[in-house]
């Protein structure tokens, strides 16, 4: 009993042509919520590469007393750079100190002019691989037992180290919702997405119930009347998908150039890994969806 | 081939049944007709043997299977065995004629060879030759009953069953089709026709089941359509 | 009443037309049969008189009016002076059996009072008084027709068409719908029904318009059935 | 030729009930599609006000020249004053600046303890209504006669105003971008939901084509047939708009104040004007938006 394989391919083209209005509205829909699901997981990585540049601004410096003994200082380097969390520590002495405040004062040169000795410690500046780290950093610094020894001020250890307090804590606390915020909508995106889709797919499917059941009735079983709908919802879906991800192309190409012109001094950028990846999650999952949203609507219309 | 015992069919629980106590033995190769006013379960009865209603009560057995007991998985190669003319044609109404036709040998996994050749010649006997690229809608109400007529053979079922086929028809079309039916049932195939024809069941004198209220009120083998009307 | 002059209709191009040169006058109070083989353009010559569908050439005049030059807005109220019985019935599936029949007086802007007496009793007529509450795919094939009936002339029009009035229903209700058409006939409506069935017609001897492949073949005043087959 | 007024409403709801899966259909288009809406526009109106906090931190700094004669400052300040960009001005006293200088030089108290004469200007802040007229302002000041004989440095003009002149022109243009996007975005939306509503209604009703079209044979006039489908349409968006309406109101009540827990320092909150405004907005629009979606996809089928 061979089955004509070329039969379903057919099928399924021949009804996509023939159902156009349902498979239309099915192929908008899928067009649709991928676009907006492709759309905001692109701004997601793009606003994430935003935030890390800025996050990336968090560093620790710690201030050294004048004349702290240089084995004191090498030991404390050596320690930080031992941790995994340090991606670098860089030396400051006195002098770069002066002229870093030189530069920021330069408002007002007679503040500078007045200085008679150096009142500026020198300092070690540390870099952290993941700047969400550095609070546990800032605890290890002031728990080493060589941080005394070389400190501006050992008595407290507070005012030895800079790390912007307080704004370290609001900075992370905004990255953090805005992440969580981010998420958050992609999720609801993606789940409003698979609901328009298998609403789409269940209202095509129903208008068509008087249909499967004449197909049950001839004698059709479940799969052969199931397979021509399933490849049709995949056709309808990859047609979406590939619609979604020609306009998110042409977004890329013309639309970028010109936010990156305006706002230069911001990361704005999407690598292109991460664009084939996002491209390959629309097609796959899009083909997904339409295969299974229509067995599921078939479900209902397949028991008679 | 057909084994109908103490068949009850009820579809809506507190409004009197389609069908009390119906008990049919129809052997392979009969010819049958089932006569009785309208509303009076002759749809039921064939609905029932085509597994598309289960019985209240009762038992069925077609073909030595037992409807009650079938799984569903199991129905549709019972339904490729039987073919079936319905009251409402049921075509698929975005399939062309000759695709209707080609459905039911699709369904059973005919080759394309198959069906090129078998499904044309059916339909020049229904007739309907040089309607083989129109759909169900530009279709005369005859014209979709001969298609129905055409897809319930084209795959020479042993069992056919036919709802009214000639309500549609006019009588010389009539005339014809039941001369085709006839001629198929020669060919050893089982042959139910539910049926208001009354020249037709009069003139054929085949056996003839008289329902009234769903029950059998006559089985008489070369019988009339009978009611004294 | 129904005047068509010349009147020609061509569903496809190049395929041979549904109707040819057709030329009737049909007068007020006429009762009238139209038959002829299947596919020979029955339904096509009451889709016309519907504006269902508008002819390639001729003209045609239905209570009064010019059916090729009236607007579109217009349509719907010719046909609340037409009640028709359609092939397939034509009935709303999501509308009871009261439901669809009152449609036709919800559509004309009968009161609800009008309504609830009426219904009732054109059901009562037709057999269907306990069907009142069913769906359509809850009625056997007859009922369904009768539901047509119904719908047809509860709002009493003036012209009556119907289609295959009879063709699912047993010789006993055919008759008593027949006798039901014949006495809404006698209070002056017209009624024009295409039918198959021979013995009606040549039992009511009344005019009979035959078609064959489009053409009118035989227009008789008493006429019967005819073919001789 | 009365017409029974009650036939239509019962027609309506009977509709809605018996033609329950294309009404769900509809209704959750709506309602996700309204909700998309919603939540955006809130958002938006989130983050506009976070944006506008921020913005409010530009002013402008008119440092003053030590002895710079009262009249000619009064005089700047009164034309200052005088323009309507202006919200208001304060006199800073060298005392003030110096004070405020040592706030922030507190890690380094050393530098204050050399000086020995206040270095710092006096000056006057001016506060703007519009932060992005800082531009517009600055040069009338510029082109103000009195600027340079009070200014700090006459010869400098560009020296003597401080308000941040690189970080302002970051800060708008990237202000600016964000409200073209939050609009580009709810605009996107506001089509992409209109798209998913006209197709779900116009599914719905093609599912139902032979139904209107038997409507139309039996004498119906266009208007009998479409009412009963638009105020089916209003009553499908009424629900999903109201749905939505409860969703978002659900949101604002539990969910805002966390996050306005975890991010104090941030102006979250949405004035209970607004929040009226976009219920109404919703509502009004979602029941437009049914009628009109109703109307289009009839019209193919009221034909015949
Ligand atoms: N799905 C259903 N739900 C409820 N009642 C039904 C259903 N189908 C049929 N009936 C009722 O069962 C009875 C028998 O119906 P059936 O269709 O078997 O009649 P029939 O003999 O085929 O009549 P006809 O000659 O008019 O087609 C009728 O009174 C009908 O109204
Ligand atoms: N919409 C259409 N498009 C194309 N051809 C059509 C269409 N409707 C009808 N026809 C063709 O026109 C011819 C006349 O059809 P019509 O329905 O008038 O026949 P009829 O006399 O009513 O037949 P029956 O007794 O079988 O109902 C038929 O051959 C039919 O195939
Ligand atoms: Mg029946
Ligand atoms: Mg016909």
């Amino acid at each position: 009993m061979g089955i004509n394989a070329g039969y379903f391919i057919r099928e399924s083209f021949v009804s996509f042509r023939r159902n156009w209005v349902m498979s239309l509205g099915a192929v908008i829909t899928i067009y649709l919520s991928l676009l907006l699901v492709g759309a905001s997981v692109g701004s997601s990585v793009v606003v994430n590469n935003i935030v890390e540049s800025v996050e990336d601004k968090v560093s620790i410096r710690i201030f050294l007393k004048d004349g702290a003994a240089t084995e004191d200082v090498d030991a404390l380097q050596a320690a930080l750079l031992a941790d995994d969390r340090v991606k670098e520590v860089n030396y400051t002495t006195k002098e770069e100190a002066l002229e870093e405040f030189k530069a920021t004062m330069e408002d007002s040169p007679e503040i500078v002019d007045q200085l008679e000795v150096n009142p500026l410690p020198a300092s070690l500046d540390v870099d952290l691989n993941d700047p969400q780290d550095v609070m546990d950093v800032v605890a290890t610094i002031k728990a080493n037992e060589t941080f005394p020894n070389v400190a501006d001020k050992p008595e407290e250890p507070e005012k030895s180290l800079k790390y912007g307090q307080q704004i370290v804590n609001q900075l992370f606390a905004f990255t953090r919702i805005l992440r969580t915020i981010g998420v958050a909508f992609i999720a609801m995106l993606a789940a409003i997405s698979l609901i328009f889709i298998n609403n789409s797919i269940r209202l095509a499917i129903y208008a068509r119930r008087k249909e499967i059941g004449i197909m049950r009735l001839v004698g059709a079983s479940n799969w052969f009347i199931r397979t021509p709908f399933l490849m049709e919802g995949v056709l309808q879906s990859l047609i979406g998908a590939v619609l979604a991800l020609g306009t998110l192309g042409v977004v890329t190409v013309y639309v970028m150039p010109v936010v990156r012109e305006q706002l230069p001094f911001l990361p704005f950028s999407i690598s292109s890994t991460a664009t084939i990846q996002i491209s390959l999650i629309l097609v796959v999952s899009g083909m997904i969806i339409g295969a299974v949203g229509s067995a599921f609507a078939l479900r209902r219309y397949l028991r008679v | 081939m057909i084994s109908m015992r103490n068949v009850g069919k009820r579809y809506v629980p507190d409004k009197p049944p389609a069908l009390v106590d119906v008990n049919v033995e129809i052997e392979q190769g009969e010819f049958v007709f089932l006569v009785g006013h309208s509303g009076s379960g002759k749809s039921t009865f064939i609905k029932l043997m085509l597994r598309e209603i289960l019985p209240t009560t009762g038992s069925i057995n077609v073909a030595g299977q037992d409807l009650i007991k079938m799984r569903n998985w199991k129905v549709p190669y019972l339904r490729r065995n039987i073919g079936c003319v319905f009251q409402d044609f049921k075509l698929l109404p975005n399939k062309t004629t000759y695709e209707n036709v080609a459905f039911a040998l699709e369904v059973i996994g005919r080759s394309k060879h198959v069906i090129r050749t078998q499904v044309p010649e059916v339909l020049r006997l229904v007739g309907l030759e040089d309607k083989i690229e129109s759909y169900p809608d530009e279709l005369s109400g005859g014209e979709q009953q001969r298609v129905s007529i055409a897809r319930a053979f084209v795959n020479r079922p042993p069992l056919l069953l036919a709802d009214e086929p000639t309500g549609n028809l006019d009588p010389a079309t009539s005339l014809g089709i039941m001369s085709l039916l006839s001629r198929i049932n020669k060919t050893g195939t089982t042959v139910l026709i539910a049926t208001h024809d009354r020249e037709m069941v009069d003139s054929m004198r085949k056996r003839v089941i008289a329902l009234e209220g769903g029950r059998i009120i006559r089985d008489q083998s070369r019988g009339v359509y009978g009611y004294g009307d």
